[in-house]
């Protein structure tokens, strides 16, 4: 039955969901977030795998770029900046570990139970080419081109709080935002 | 690679299985991590678990709705990441440590 | 309308207005209770409501609709009587400009429940009419008064939610398009058990307010520590908007359950006699006496509102104007008293009689109106409900009877040791006589006491006909029913 | 949408002012602003009426992503007004730069996204347009713990709950194959006429609401809410309790009376439950705190459970009592939090000591104080009552026990909202803290005042209101 | 019909004059023109009772509509049939008297013009008492006077024993009252009406059953016990003695307590339907004049003594009553009205002399300084002792003899009860006036006899005591004019008396020769006890247990203390209590409820982002699970 259910199944995505759930326990579980990270980056690789398979090359491409380029670094960056690469993540409890272990199981049960039938309620049509980079693109910039924009201001919201919480003020009384007048 | 032959012998609920195993994953990390960098790692492994999910969905349904949804989500994503990570330098300059357990005078 | 906006405004205006706001309020009220008189006078008993004024408000479903029938205008005259005689008893010069303020805008307010034939036009008035009081005992209170008056205000506030959702429920069964106008409530079929529910919620606010017995906890102790111009308020006026509710809104609102909650109320209203009388017995606070033999009084005249006899609903109704009277002329009395001596106590005081006849004599013979003897207005009240409790039920009616014996033993009690034996109090030789404007209100409401104990039939006839009506309107929606 | 690019180039241009300047100095600016896009809003609203399609939506770009109905317009407006006030009372004079009035402009920019969305990719873009400036907000005291306290939960707890919104929409397009509102409305309108129990539809409801349910704090998805609250500065704080809370319930709204309105009785039960939670477990932790502005906060979130009534309402009903209601709890908010802002002295806390003697000394602060609090308890005359009440009457027909609960919540906030008069009117001599306030502040406040008094005696002024009825 | 208004309303303006005008007044215009104004109603009585005389259905007027609400319909109306104007005679009259005596009596009390102001209001009440022509009209007279009853024991309020025995009384008097008051809805409710004539009418058809009107037989002497002071409610009339002595005279021995009296012969169509309740106020009757007597024989306070007789007295009048001897009872009521106001105004005056003082072991000998109060006093004694062709003799002859046709054991008992009160009468007058002054010096040096505005009323009921028998002289000594008062009753009574049938002409002489032997016996006894071994009443230590228990009342006031007053005090505390803890402590247990869950929620929310993710977790989960698997 197990043998049945893993080898009916295409080798690519066998192997990709394995090292992909392998590398994502990796991430969780590690000590050392330097690990962590590039663990978490081989994740990100195996799930651009996925999207190839699923035909969708721009988004692979963009994951890659996106996450195992530009946010895994930055987050590569912030821990080195704070030299944070180990040992300084107090350990939890193992009673919380069980705790945690049982909510997100029950949590996967549920899900896993409430939708093992679904895929026969979903209008299969696979289809096409709409992951390609070219059909994407058009629509992005047609029909989507409204939150295409507004991504925009999103970035730049972004970028300014960053901005503001990154400075390092010259005095250290900024108070910013608060009606305070006394130094807290 | 074709969208068919991956269909053809794998059905949608895989792929609905290994999201929720990823999410819940990456649940399990943010319930257990305490390294707030760590704990926003984590989320962005949810976050990746719902985009696999889109794209398997979009995919299978032959809408690229789901793609560009996916697609946003990067963006939001790196725009998250970029505040989040700003919020923990912040408070790793006042507490010298980016342990969230500290982070409890705020109650009742 | 005008009655509503008149008083609230000379509040308004009395808020601001510095040492003269005691005019302004006074002006304001005196002139709303003249308004009230022009009313009496053009109303006709034998119509029902008049003096309809219908604007859409909150929705077209939700109206200012105000009008009067004889026992909103009973109360009315209850009203604008008694506000300018508690104005003047607060009329002191070392008051705030709020006192003022608050009184008559408490007068507006009770007029608006009076007059409010849409439900939540009447719900709306009701609450507001919780507001100057809970300011008025929260701040000139004293003794620990934000607990007293928040506990207060948490019952009575409980209780009004209680009347929300009743009216809400009826609301939303009202035929489209949907009302709250009280003929249209009143028009609502129910089963019997919704009317047990909806009735629920209706009698919680009313049985909070007027306060039947296990509803009565907040009472004792907001009379006892209210200023005394809020226990005149509270005793003389608000505890009227629970009786009043009783007959005009939950009598004919759920007429289904009548037959269910009409034995527990008139049993509850009899053990409030009897619980109130006793408590009141052994009371040494002068307030306190009159907070309890307010609970005794006012659970006689639930019991005889329940019985829904016509002699119920009559002596209920000529009951509830006396026992406005009295109480606050109780009040006004125990408030002269501690203003020179700065006691309530009962084993403090004592030889009052002798320094203060003119006090002495106004005082006993509102102490004889509260007793019920007979030349006095509170005897043709509670004949007529102890009569109807009677014939609704004998032993009731014999237990009920009791408040007789026991009223007169706490009321004698209260005005014996007080202003006759030996003066224990050295203060007393200083009590002065009467500030003109205690003397003005005290002989206002001793006039009120004698004549209408000789001529109870002048109040009784404004309301009869409209009595007669109601209650044909609760008999044909239980004859629709069944 | 003509507000929403005039606040957006509003907030770039006040970024740019605001470069080496008193945050005061572009204040006017990021006001004025904001009053042109509320201008914007009834010419809009006329307009719309005009034209008057049978359709509820009018497309004002062709790509179907937002739709700015009369529902979406109301919403906008009532949360421009609000931007407004909060701007306007909360000002600051000693600050530099104007970033951050430049962030909360755009996050007024992304409660409009959610206001008037109708696409699930929109809703997403504007939580997060709405919450990243947010997130900065709340820790923009950089010095302070508390206020970094605030900005990590807010934001891990934020993220967090963006993921599970995120999978909750995945199910959803999983389910329906759309992510648009029309396509989903009609996905849903066949699941529910065919009576078809799609799993992955059901449970991308449930966990979107959930979603939901944590921006708009109810319980057990509110736990960010109180901490937060207490630990971000006040004019973040009466921000995410004004702004944020309007568009959360506009988006909710939306969501839920257009997507799903004809799968009601697949989740109408989880809300009324929720709700009722919500109301009590909000009322009854608010009982014993020492800090008014946590209480606010408990308050904010019972009020979050009454307000889930109107998701539970007919769509016409719900609208209005929802819209009369963030019109009450908004302007009583303002008022309250600022009463409360200006008296605490430094920032020695925010108990309610700030209050004692506070109506022997400010009569008019005593008069906004009454006011505000009688509207947030629900008292009639004010709009606060006008709100409950119109809630309260829109479910009574189908949930009378979560009437019965809501009404015992209102109760029980009355022991802590009124716990405030004891402080400022029933106290001994103590004098008070003297409010000094200039004309912008009394004018704003006396405002603030009217619209509740004028709300509560004469609810018809926004309910009289022509609007085009939802489908 | 004017006159009977005029009659009434005299009293009202005497009231209202001494009240508002009476203080700024010298007490000579105050007190003479109240007692004018009482004389002026005498005179009018008088009047009315001539008209009455000539009309058998007696005269009414209606004054307005008091209440008229469902079947509660009631005339503030006033009648007067023969009965009525005896009454109003007897109070005007005695009324009369009592005013000018209260003139010189009450001289330089500070409360003059109030005190009378009260009496002008009593008599007011007590005519609406007997005026009225209706049971609601009786009732509120029955209650003012009881008011007024209350305001004049209480006269010297700085007193605050006199303050208690006023209360005592007015709520005994309400215990009675309620009685009656039952009585009345009883009867609105099987009669529909509360007027006189209709109610008696209807009764007399019998369309009530003899149940009902038993029941409100017993109510209505309910109210009579209480306002007549019978067992059970007796002990507030020795305590009424606070009050001056002319109020003694007037309201507890002359008028008011005689309204029992009256309200059963009012009501003697319905008493005579309903023999059980005959029956009680029989025993109830006898057991108060043997109780009341027994207690009066070991007095001292010289008041008390009278007030016990009255008390005793009042007993045998309800005997009669038992019986269905109406104009007995009221024979004896008019006698007893005139001796015992007598008695008691001339106490008064021996309490005037002596400053105050009220023991008579204190007195003696005051026979040579005050010779006219000696006199009258001794026509007072040997008239309630029943001293041969004295008023009393007729009257309580008049009961006896139709009691012993009746009821040979009650009748025995009642000669015997009327035996201990010549003892006891005796006594007090032999101490008082005979033997040697026991008192103070400076008493003795002040002895004098009263002044004429005193001995004037004295003297007119001297003469009143002696001949009142000639109203209702028995068939045996005169056959032209015999029992008038019987006749002049009949209208009102005849029917009720029809059924009585008096003893043999020798048998009644047989019993008035027992009468009179124990006139003798009482009057030999204490001659001897008090004159010729000139003893005075031992003090409390040296008394024997019986004479004790008698001294002590039968410590039946003790038992009521115990039994009402601390019961009521105890259940007072308790309520007090209750209230305190459950009611008005509800908010607070409710409060501390929530307070606690409050603070457990306190606890949930611990500030740690993990638990708020794990609750958040468990949150999805727990709505998740109840919805997919429902």
């Amino acid at each position: 039955m197990l043998s049945a259910l893993i080898f009916g199944l295409p080798i690519g995505f066998l192997v990709f969901s394995f090292i992909t759930i392998l590398c994502a326990l990796y991430v969780v579980t590690n000590d050392n977030p330097v690990f962590s990270v590039l663990a978490l980056i081989l994740t990100f690789f195996s799930i651009s795998a996925h999207y190839v398979m699923l035909n969708a090359q721009f988004l692979a491409v963009v994951n890659l770029i996106v996450y195992a380029g530009a946010i895994m670094v930055l987050f590569l960056f912030v821990l080195m900046l704070l030299n944070l690469s180990k040992e300084n993540e107090p350990k939890v409890k193992y009673g919380w570990h069980f705790a945690a272990v049982f909510a997100a199981g029950m949590l996967l049960i549920i899900l896993a139970a409430s939708l093992h039938k679904s895929s026969e309620q979903i209008m299969r049509n696979p289809a096409q080419d709409i992951g390609m980079v070219k059909s994407l693109g058009k629509v992005l910039f047609t029909d989507y081109l409204v939150p295409f924009e507004l991504s925009g201001i999103l970035f730049l919201a972004a970028m300014v709080g960053a901005v503001l919480l990154g400075k390092r003020d010259k005095n250290n009384e900024t108070e910013a935002g608060d009606s305070s007048n006394n130094p807290s | 690679m074709n969208t068919d032959s991956i269909f053809s012998s794998l059905d949608i609920s895989h792929y609905i299985y290994l999201s929720s195993v990823l999410f819940c994953i990456g649940l399990f990390g943010v319930l257990t991590r305490r390294n707030a960098i760590v704990l926003l790692m984590c989320i962005e492994l949810m976050l990746n678990a719902v985009n696999l999910l889109f794209v398997a969905f979009s995919s299978y349904m032959g809408d690229s709705a789901g793609q560009l949804f996916v697609f946003f989500i990067m963006v939001v994503a790196a725009a998250e990441a970029a505040v989040g990570l700003a919020i923990i330098v912040m408070i790793y300059r006042n507490v010298r440590s980016t342990d969230v357990g500290l982070f409890d005078k705020l109650k009742g | 309308m005008e009655l509503i906006l008149i008083p609230i405004l000379s509040g308004l205006i009395a808020a601001w207005a510095g040492k003269w706001s005691r005019w302004i309020a006074l002006l304001g009220s005196i002139i709303t209770g003249v308004l009230v008189v022009t009313l009496w006078s053009q109303f006709d008993p034998t119509k029902g409501f008049q003096f309809i004024f219908d604007k859409p408000w909150f929705s077209s479903a939700i109206h200012f609709k105000t009008g009067i029938d004889g026992i909103g205008l009973l109360l009315l005259l209850l009203i604008n009587f008694l506000t300018p005689v508690i104005l003047l008893s607060a009329f002191g010069k070392d008051k705030q400009s709020l006192v003022f303020a608050l009184i008559v805008a408490m007068q507006g307010a009770l007029n608006g429940v009076f007059l409010a034939l849409d439900g939540l036009m009447f719900y709306i008035f009701w609450e507001l009419a919780l507001i100057p009081i809970y300011f008025i005992a929260g701040m000139w209170g004293e003794g620990d008064r934000f607990k007293t008056t928040i506990r207060f205000f948490i019952y009575t506030f409980i209780g009004s939610l209680g009347l929300l959702a009743s009216l809400l429920y009826l609301y939303s069964k009202t035929p489209d398009p949907s009302s709250f106008s009280w003929e249209a409530l009143v028009a609502v079929k129910l089963s019997v058990k919704e009317a047990i529910a909806v009735g629920a919620g209706l009698l919680l606010a009313f049985a909070v307010k007027i306060p039947i017995l296990p509803f009565h906890g907040w009472q004792p102790k907001t009379y006892v520590e209210a200023p005394s111009f809020g226990s005149m308020l509270l005793s003389g006026i608000m505890l009227k908007m629970g009786l009043y509710g009783l007959i005009r809104w939950f009598m004919p609102l759920v007429p289904e359950a009548l037959s269910f909650y009409n034995p527990i109320i008139v049993t509850l209203g009899i053990a409030g006699v009897i619980y109130g009388a006793y408590i009141a017995i052994r009371k040494k606070d002068l307030k306190g006496i009159v907070a309890y033999s307010s609970l005794s009084h006012v659970g006689l005249i639930a019991a005889g509102i329940a019985t829904l006899s016509f002699t119920g609903l009559q002596g209920g109704l000529l009951q509830m104007l006396s026992h406005g009277v009295n109480a606050v002329g109780l009040f006004f009395a125990i408030d002269i008293i501690e203003r020179r001596l700065h006691t309530r106590t009962l084993n403090q005081l004592g030889g009052i009689a002798k320094v203060a006849p003119l006090f002495s004599v106004l005082f006993i013979i509102l102490v004889f109106g509260a007793t019920a003897v007979p030349f006095t207005n509170g005897f043709p009240g509670e004949l007529l409900l102890l009569k109807s409790i009677f014939s609704f039920h004998a032993w009731q009616g014999i237990i009920a009877g009791l408040t007789i014996i026991l009223c007169a033993v706490y009321m004698l009690r209260l005005f014996q040791f007080s202003m006759f034996g030996k003066a224990n109090n050295d203060q007393l030789t200083s009590f002065g006589a009467l500030q003109w404007h205690e003397a003005l209100g005290m002989m206002v409401l001793v006039l009120f006491v004698v004549f209408f104990g000789l001529f109870p039939q002048t109040l009784l006839d404004i309301s009869g006909p409209s009595i007669q009506q109601l209650q044909q309107v609760i008999e044909q929606s239980k004859e629709v029913l069944s | 949408m003509k507000s929403l690019l005039i606040i957006f180039l509003g907030a770039i241009a006040v970024l740019f002012f605001g470069i080496k300047r008193p945050e005061r100095k572009s204040l006017p600016i990021a006001l004025l602003v904001l009053i042109a896009a509320l201008v914007f809003i009834p010419l809009d609203w006329i307009a719309f009426i005009h034209k008057h399609v049978p359709d509820w939506q009018i497309k004002y770009v062709p790509t179907n992503m937002l739709s700015w109905d009369t529902p979406a317009l109301a919403f906008s407006g009532v949360l421009i007004l609000a931007a407004i006030f909060v701007l306007g009372l909360f000002s600051k004079n000693k600050l530099h730069g104007a970033d951050l009035l430049g962030l909360m402009l755009f996050s007024v920019c992304g409660g409009l996204l959610m206001t008037s969305f109708s696409n699930l990719i929109m809703l997403f873009l504007g939580i997060e347009c709405l919450s990243i400036p947010l997130y900065v907000l709340a820790g923009s005291r950089k010095s302070d713990l508390g206020s970094n306290e605030a900005a990590v939960k807010y934001f891990l707890l934020g993220s967090f709950s963006t993921a599970v919104f995120l999978l909750g929409c995945a199910f959803i397009y999983g389910g329906t194959g759309s992510l648009d509102l029309d396509s989903l409305a009609r996905a849903t309108n066949m699941l529910g006429h065919m009576g078809i129990k799609s799993q992955l539809v059901m449970a991308g409801l449930l966990i979107l609401m959930v979603g939901m349910f944590f921006k708009i704090a109810a319980f057990p998805f509110h736990f960010w809410s109180p901490d937060v609250y207490d630990g971000s500065p006040n004019r973040a704080t009466v921000f995410m309790a004004t702004v944020v809370k309007i568009a959360a319930f506009a988006a909710f709204f939306r969501l839920f009376h257009y997507a799903f309105n004809d799968i009601k009785g697949w989740w109408a039960m989880t809300i009324a439950v929720v709700s009722a939670a919500t109301i009590l477990f909000g009322n009854i932790a608010a009982l014993r705190q020492q800090s008014m502005k946590r209480t606010l906060a408990y308050s904010s979130v019972a009020h979050a459970g009454y307000m889930l009534m109107a998701i539970l309402a007919s769509p016409f009903d719900g609208f209005w009592a929802l819209l009369v209601y963030l019109v009450a709890y908004a302007f009583s908010s303002l008022s309250i939090f600022f009463l409360l802002d200006r008296t605490s002295n430094g920032n020695e806390g925010f108990s309610f000591d700030n209050f004692n003697g506070f109506g022997r000394t400010n009569k008019f602060g005593s008069l906004v104080l009454v006011i505000g609090l009688f509207s947030m308890a629900g008292i009639p005359l004010t709009a606060g009552f006008a709100g409950k009440f119109g809630l309260f009457n829109s479910i009574i027909g189908t949930y009378p026990w979560l009437l019965v609960i809501a009404l015992l919540g209102s109760a029980i906030s009355i022991a802590y909202y009124f716990k405030v008069f004891k402080n400022a009117f029933f106290g001994g001599e103590q004098q008070g803290t003297k409010l000094e306030l200039n004309l912008m502040d009394t004018v704003m406040l006396g405002l603030a005042v009217l619209v509740i008094l004028t709300v509560g005696i004469w609810p018809t002024v926004i309910t009289g209101l022509q609007i085009i009825p939802a489908p | 019909m004017s006159t009977l208004f005029l009659a009434l309303l005299l009293p009202v303006f005497g009231f209202l004059f001494s009240g508002i005008a009476g203080k700024h007044l010298p007490e000579k215009i105050t007190g003479w023109i109240s007692s004018l104004t009482i004389l002026g109603s005498f005179v009018l009585s008088v009047g009315i009772f001539n008209d009455v005389a000539n009309a058998t259905s007696g005269i009414a007027a209606v004054g307005f509509n008091f209440l008229s609400v469902g079947d509660v319909i009631v005339d503030f109306a006033i009648q007067a049939d023969r009965l009525t104007s005896i009454m109003m005679l007897v109070i005007t009259g005695i009324g009369f008297l009592i005013h000018v005596y209260s003139i010189s009596y009450m001289h330089g009390d500070p409360g003059f013009y109030k005190f009378f102001a009260y009496l002008n209001l009593f008599v007011f009440n007590m005519l609406v008492l007997v005026m009225g022509s209706n049971f609601l009209m009786l009732f509120f007279g029955w209650e003012g006077v009881g008011l007024c009853s209350y305001l004049l024991i209480g006269f010297w309020y700085e007193n605050e024993s006199y303050g208690k025995a006023a209360r005592k009384a007015f709520i005994m008097n309400r215990i009675g009252d309620l009685g009656l008051l039952i009585g009345l809805f009883l009867i609105i409710a099987n009669f529909k009406s509360l007027n006189y004539t209709e109610v008696m009418a209807a009764a007399s058809t019998g369309a009530v059953s003899t149940e009902i009107i038993t029941a409100i037989c017993v109510a209505l002497f309910v109210g009579a016990m209480g306002k007549s002071a019978q067992i059970p409610l007796y002990t507030w009339l020795p305590d009424a003695m606070a009050g001056p002595t002319p109020v003694s005279a007037l309201i507890h021995a002359a008028t008011m307590v005689t309204a029992g009296i009256y309200l059963v012969v009012r009501c003697n169509v319905l008493f005579e339907m309903a023999p059980a309740a005959q029956q009680l106020i029989l025993w109830v009757g006898l057991a108060t004049s043997i109780l009341a007597a027994l207690i009066g024989l070991k007095q001292n306070d010289i008041k008390k003594v009278l007030a016990y007789s009255t008390v005793s007295q009042l007993g045998l009048m309800f005997i009669a009553l038992g019986i269905g001897a109406y104009s007995a009872a009221m024979f004896h009521l008019i006698t007893h009205a005139f001796f015992k106001a007598l008695l008691f105004l001339g106490s008064g005056s021996v309490i005037h002399a002596l400053g105050g003082e009220q023991d008579i072991r204190k007195m003696g000998g005051l026979k040579k300084a005050m010779p006219i109060t000696y006199y009258t006093f001794l026509i007072g004694t040997l008239a309630i002792s029943g001293m041969p062709l004295f008023s009393g003799f007729f009257s309580k002859d008049e009961i006896l003899a139709t009691l012993f046709a009746q009821n040979t054991v009650v009748w025995a008992l009642t000669v015997i009860s009327a035996l201990i009160t010549g003892i006891y009468m005796f006594r007090v007058f032999l101490v008082t006036f005979h033997g040697g002054f026991r008192g103070t010096h400076e008493q003795e040096h002040h002895l004098h006899e009263s002044p004429a505005l005193i001995t004037f009323p004295l003297i007119v009921l001297a003469l009143l005591s002696l001949l009142g028998g000639l109203i209702n002289l028995p068939e045996l000594f005169t056959h032209n004019n015999a029992q008038w008062l019987k006749h002049w009753l009949n209208p009102i009574i005849g029917a009720s008396q029809e059924s009585l049938h008096h003893p043999e002409h020798h048998t009644e002489w047989l019993l008035m020769a027992i009468a009179v032997g124990a006139f003798v016996v009482a009057l030999l006894y204490t001659r001897n006890k008090y004159i010729a071994k000139q003893s005075i009443p031992e003090s409390d230590a040296e008394m024997t247990e019986l004479a004790k228990l008698s001294s002590n009342k039968f410590y039946v006031d003790e038992l009521y203390d115990k039994a009402v007053v601390t019961t009521t005090e105890i259940v007072g505390d308790t309520l007090q209590k209750t209230d305190d803890g459950i009611f008005i402590g509800a908010i607070g247990g409710v409060n501390k409820l929530f307070g606690i869950i409050a603070n457990g929620f306190k606890f949930i929310q611990n500030g740690k982002i993990h638990y708020y993710l794990l609750y958040m977790v468990a949150g999805i989960v727990i709505i998740m699970a109840l919805n997919l698997f429902r």
